[in-house]
């Protein structure tokens, strides 16, 4: 009878109540609600909806959230097209606290729904929900999917290039080394090769010993002068097997020397200051800057310019590359360093992972450009709704 | 070979796979899992960092005890070891004392010593970059061009005297000085280094994944 | 002409760190210019929404910095806390750089004592904690757990000052004022955080703006001029502002350098 | 003579040492630098010690009996096997477990920063829909140049195929968007550089007052003085 009486006004305006209906959110770690109805005819900026909500049927009912009837659409609700319908055919809210106090899982909660024509809520049928936790978000499974399929491609093509060579374009950077180590055979003057500051653990300077490898086995031929001064012991020690190994390779162990790798010091001024002394004094024809550097490069690529050296640098410390682009002839940008490695090694892993990442470039660059004129026709034809179907593809929704 | 190669590979790659996957399982049990390992690994982070500490001591001991040339500067990385060990024990290790937050020992030496010593090294880099940018700051191509003019642009839109001077000489021009940077930065700054980062993604998702399936195995030290 | 180009040219080093000296000192000679800096969006949107938190909310700082950069992020610091603390927030500050430890606790414990604050109600310093990408996810899981004591030694768990507070997710907005890494890019990838902005050195700031953007960060202070931007929005003038100073002297110098190095190089080569 | 003055005094000769370098490499600076590494490596020792062994591994495991700290104790143990040459590949098990995390939980993030929230706000639309219809304005012309930028920034990092024909230009593009944005690091960095000069002038111009015994002052006058009588005995062994 009272629930009669307190209907009253709204069966009087020709009002039904919307049909409320209350679910575990799925994806979740079952801490919430999910609270869903349709929309209804009589919605406005002034009429709200009122969630309430109850640890047990018979309440009591705590006020939970009001928002305007017009607001809550499906729409709003930031979730990939596999999870959720979009559309303003339906109202959807989250339950996660009741009167501040957080849902638990396993646990029967009560809830109703309200409409305030701003005479005070009017209250449909209390519907329950469980709030369970699950196994899988799916929200995420574009993230998964992206994850397994890199890791396929990484390996297929790490198998691949263990078989036979893949093509790997050259970098141009590579060229100039040869120009460069000519040049200074004609001048007579040394060559300095500096593998960075740090140390065998860094790509960085992995790469850096796999191009002094090739750079020495050309000063070998030339009959070159090489010099490779040091600031970690283990770097030099690695760097020695390497030169050693390319003076064989070129034929000249004769010309080989054990000083060509020389410590200096491991500190990073007294470093900077002593190679940039011996930079004065030799005024080398050729310097190559790779591997990692962190502010030495300026001092370094400094006077290697002031002594008119062919500077060719390479790194992946994108802080110091600014000052290496403007004092060098050439520079290795980043990956350009890796890439740079892998085609003078041949090492399979090597190569195979940069092919892979190249893959991954290209999906990338294609999804941007239909991406981006996708979204735009969506803008155009007034219909980004649609558009959202391809985009959600790459969205995060974590 | 066993113990020494496959185990640690074993070890690697259960661990990945696990905590790869835990990313997309938002089961309470699954969180736990990551609570509790995280936990593990930041005390395992704490010994780590001993193993480092120690490397770097024990490498100034040895200059010290052969007394080659600087051995007296390693003497003097070993006294500043032990003297603001020596001041931090005392202190407890904390910068201020009582209820009047008087500064302690260590935080005198903190203060005093380590503070000006660690800034002045870095400032030094101030005088380097004027020298630099006056011997190498060349537009000799296209590309150095561009560097050079961005460069320009970004320093005179950054200090109050550079934008003043704008106004001054280029007053009559619609952008003003910080609003020119401010697009530099946002737009083709912005653009280049987005393609940067999502280049460096991929590596690093490559990376992950060469460790997870015994590919790379920097991390196993010589011999691996 | 050339001669002359050509002599500029190679104007031995120190003759340039002379210029650089006597243009940060000509400030502190002549007292203030006076100029104001401009106030760009991405340093306005950090201070809106601090703006807008309601009292009593929790605030995070992550001060992630050595004293390297102590000249640009200590007022940083400085002027986020303040500004924390005129609006009643409840601060937690915590560093992930080892030797930046006492600077994050001067820096609350100075700005804390300004605004009669106290410890263990209106804030709390975390401290500092080994291996940073786990320490960063750990508060997205359990902070009780991941701090289990405050810096001092205090029990966390019950500390009035994160009452309401389990996780990254409870926190409304945090800042992170990095000189490197650990630094922004390790909270964006592995915090959970709610919502969240940059603070950083000038070397790191450009790089920040992928994430920008992306809305990642909300927005982003960077270097000293940022800080200087922040204590305008404040109306609190530290020595951020009194640096804007020497950086218009040197700025200015600098840029002097390259238009004359670029005018010598081009007469010296073009009578080649 | 009061802690803050000496503290003056001592941040004054250091900072002071230094700056000499920008003379010549000498042993005021050596001292100055090494002295910096040792207060450094002592400073993160202590702050191990009293915020994390005590607090978070000693205090819990032995004192309050936490045992599933035994865990990463015996992985920590595992680790610094590493000085004994003998049993250090026994530390592999131990940075297995450490890395295999590390690149577990890199991953998916990874993704869902660094790739997917970056496609995603570069993927926008070029007009933008207003009050008269569509239009293409100065902010769609700025989300154009990102999302070429960006391409061409990838492009130029392609490895697989020579920089011919179409790609060439699109390569040639992404090299110019990279200098700009270096250009533009380059001119943030001149800040953040003179900010530490800043600082470090800021202290010196202070202890050079009265109330500090004028240490700037004094000291630099000692510094020159030392770097003069060197240089003449110099000069005096080469006439």
């Amino acid at each position: 009878m009272t629930i009669f009486l307190l209907m009253w006004p709204l069966l009087a305006f020709g009002l039904e109540l919307p049909l409320l209906s209350a679910s575990d959110l799925p994806g979740d770690d079952g801490k919430a609600v999910l609270l869903l109805w349709p929309r209804m005819p009589y919605e406005a900026s002034e009429v709200f909806y009122v969630v309430q909500g109850a640890e047990g049927p018979e309440g009591p009912f705590e006020e939970i959230a009001r928002f305007p009837s017009n607001s809550h659409y499906r729409t709003e609700r930031r979730a990939p097209f596999w999870t959720w319908r979009k559309g303003k055919d339906e109202h959807f809210f989250v339950v996660r606290t009741i009167g501040g106090r957080p849902l638990e899982s396993g646990r029967e909660y009560y809830f109703r729904l309200g409409v305030d024509l701003g005479e005070g809520p009017s209250f449909g049928p209390a519907v329950s929900a469980i709030p369970k936790p699950n196994w899988f978000d799916f929200k995420k499974l574009n993230n998964l999917i992206f994850m397994v399929l890199l890791a396929g491609v990484v390996l297929w093509f790490i198998g691949r290039a263990r078989k036979k060579e893949l093509f790997l374009r050259r970098i141009p950077g590579l060229d100039a080394i040869e120009e460069a180590i000519g040049r200074a055979t004609e001048m007579g003057r040394p060559i300095y090769y500096l593998t960075g500051r740090l140390g065998m653990s860094s790509v960085s300077t992995i790469a850096a010993t796999i191009i002094l490898r090739d750079i020495a086995k050309r000063t070998a031929g030339y009959d070159a002068q090489l010099k490779v001064p040091h600031t970690d012991p283990v770097v030099m020690a690695v760097c020695r097997e390497v030169v050693k190994g390319a003076y064989l390779e070129a034929g000249r162990p004769d010309a080989y020397n054990e000083e060509i790798n020389f410590y200096v010091t491991d500190d990073q001024f007294s470093y900077t200051m002593a190679v940039d002394g011996m930079m004065v004094r030799e005024r080398p024809a050729a310097v190559f800057l790779m591997g990692y550097y962190y502010a030495e490069s300026l001092l370094l690529a400094e006077v290697g310019a002031s002594v008119g050296a062919i500077q060719i640098a390479g790194t992946d410390a994108e802080h110091q590359l600014p000052f290496f682009v403007t004092a060098c002839d050439y520079t290795l940008i980043g990956e350009e360093l890796y890439a740079a490695s892998a085609y003078l090694s041949k090492e399979p892993a090597l190569i195979g992972t940069l092919r892979a990442q190249d893959v991954g470039k290209a999906f990338l660059t294609a999804f941007l450009v239909l991406g981006a004129i996708a979204s735009t026709i969506g803008v155009w034809a007034g219909i980004e709704h649609k558009i959202d179907y391809f985009l959600d593809i790459l969205r995060d929704f974590s | 070979m066993f113990l020494r190669q496959y185990v640690p590979m074993a070890i690697a790659f259960v661990m990945g796979v696990v905590f790869a996957v835990q990313y997309y399982v938002p089961h309470p049990a699954s969180e736990e899992l990551l609570t509790t390992v995280n936990d593990w690994l930041i005390v395992v982070s704490g010994f780590s960092m001993v193993l480092g500490l120690a490397s770097l001591m024990g490498s100034h001991w040895a200059k010290v005890r052969r007394g080659g040339p600087g051995w007296g500067y390693s003497l003097v990385v070993f006294l500043g070891i032990l003297g603001t060990l020596a001041v931090g024990i005392a202190s407890k290790g904390k910068m201020f004392a009582g209820e009047e937050l008087t500064l302690t020992a260590l935080g005198w030496v903190y203060d005093n010593m380590l503070v000006p010593l660690q800034g002045t090294v870095f400032s030094l880099l101030a005088f380097f970059m004027a020298s630099a940018t006056f011997r190498t700051f060349r537009a000799r191509n296209l590309e150095a061009g561009l560097l050079l003019t961005a460069a320009f642009l970004v320093m005179l839109g950054h200090v109050p005297l550079g934008e003043y001077i704008w106004d001054k000489v280029l007053g009559f021009l619609p952008p003003k000085a910080d609003q020119v940077m401010g697009w530099i930065m946002n737009v083709p700054n912005m653009a280049a280094k987005r393609g940067i980062l999502l280049g460096v993604g991929l590596g690093m998702i490559a990376t992950s994944l060469k460790i997870i399936f015994g590919i790379e195995r920097a991390y196993m030290g010589e011999g691996g | 002409m050339r001669k002359l180009a050509e002599k500029i040219l190679s104007m031995d080093r120190r003759a340039i760190y002379l210029l650089m000296a006597s243009a940060a000192l000509l400030p502190f000679l002549t007292g203030p210019l006076g100029l104001p800096s401009r106030v760009s969006p991405e340093v306005k949107a950090v201070y809106d929404r601090i703006e807008s938190l309601p009292e009593g909310s929790p605030f995070l700082i992550s001060m992630d910095f050595d004293p390297a950069s102590k000249p640009e992020l200590y007022p940083m610091a400085e002027a986020l806390v303040r500004h924390a603390f005129r609006k009643n927030l409840r601060v937690i500050g915590m560093n992930l750089w080892v030797t930046g430890s006492g600077m994050a606790e001067k820096i609350l414990s100075d700005v804390a004592e300004e605004y009669g604050k106290k410890y263990g109600r209106d804030y709390v310093y975390l401290g500092w904690a080994p291996g940073a990408t786990n320490v960063i996810l750990g508060l997205g899981q359990d902070i009780y757990k991941t701090y289990p004591r405050d810096y001092y030694g205090n029990e966390t768990s019950g500390m009035p000052v994160l009452e309401g507070v389990r996780t990254l997710k409870d926190i409304p907005f945090m800042v992170d004022l990095a000189a490197g890494d650990p630094g922004i890019e390790t909270w964006v990838v592995y915090g959970k955080a709610k919502s969240m902005a940059g603070g950083c050195t000038a070397v790191i700031a450009p790089g920040m703006y992928a994430f920008l953007n992306s809305g990642q960060l909300v927005g982003l202070i960077g270097g000293m001029r940022g800080a200087a931007e922040y204590e305008a929005l404040l109306k609190e003038m530290g020595k951020a502002t009194v640096g804007m100073d020497i950086q218009s002297t040197t700025h200015v110098l600098i840029l002097g350098l390259i238009l004359l190095s670029n005018f010598a190089f081009f007469a010296t080569r073009r009578r080649r | 003579m009061s802690p803050e003055l000496l503290g003056a005094w001592v941040a004054a000769g250091l900072t002071l040492a230094i700056f000499s370098f920008l003379y010549k490499d000498n042993p005021f600076f050596k001292f100055g630098e090494h002295l910096y590494i040792g207060i450094s490596v002592g400073y993160s020792i202590t702050l191990l010690v009293f915020n994390f062994m005590i607090p978070k591994w000693w205090t819990p495991l032995f004192r309050e009996g936490r045992m599933s700290l035994l865990v990463p104790t015996v992985l920590g143990l595992l680790i610094w096997t590493r000085f004994f040459p003998r049993f250090s590949w026994l530390s592999r098990w131990a940075f297995a477990f450490v890395v295999g995390f590390g690149a577990g939980i890199a991953i998916p993030r990874t993704i869902s920063n660094f790739i997917f929230r970056q496609v995603e706000s570069t993927a926008v639309p070029l007009v933008s829909r207003g009050q008269q219809g569509v239009s293409f304005g100065w902010g769609d012309f700025s989300n154009f140049l990102i999302a070429f930028g960006v391409l061409s920034v990838l492009t130029y990092f392609f490895f697989s195929v020579e920089h011919k024909g179409p790609i060439r230009p699109l390569a040639r593009a992404g090299v110019l968007f990279l200098m700009v944005s270096f250009g533009a690091s380059f001119g943030y960095t001149v800040m953040a550089r003179v900010s530490l000069l800043f600082g470090r002038m800021y202290d010196l111009v202070e202890y050079s007052s009265r109330g500090y015994g004028y240490a700037t002052l004094v000291l630099l006058g000692l510094m020159v003085a030392v770097f003069l009588a060197q240089a003449l005995s110099k000069k005096r062994e080469g006439g």
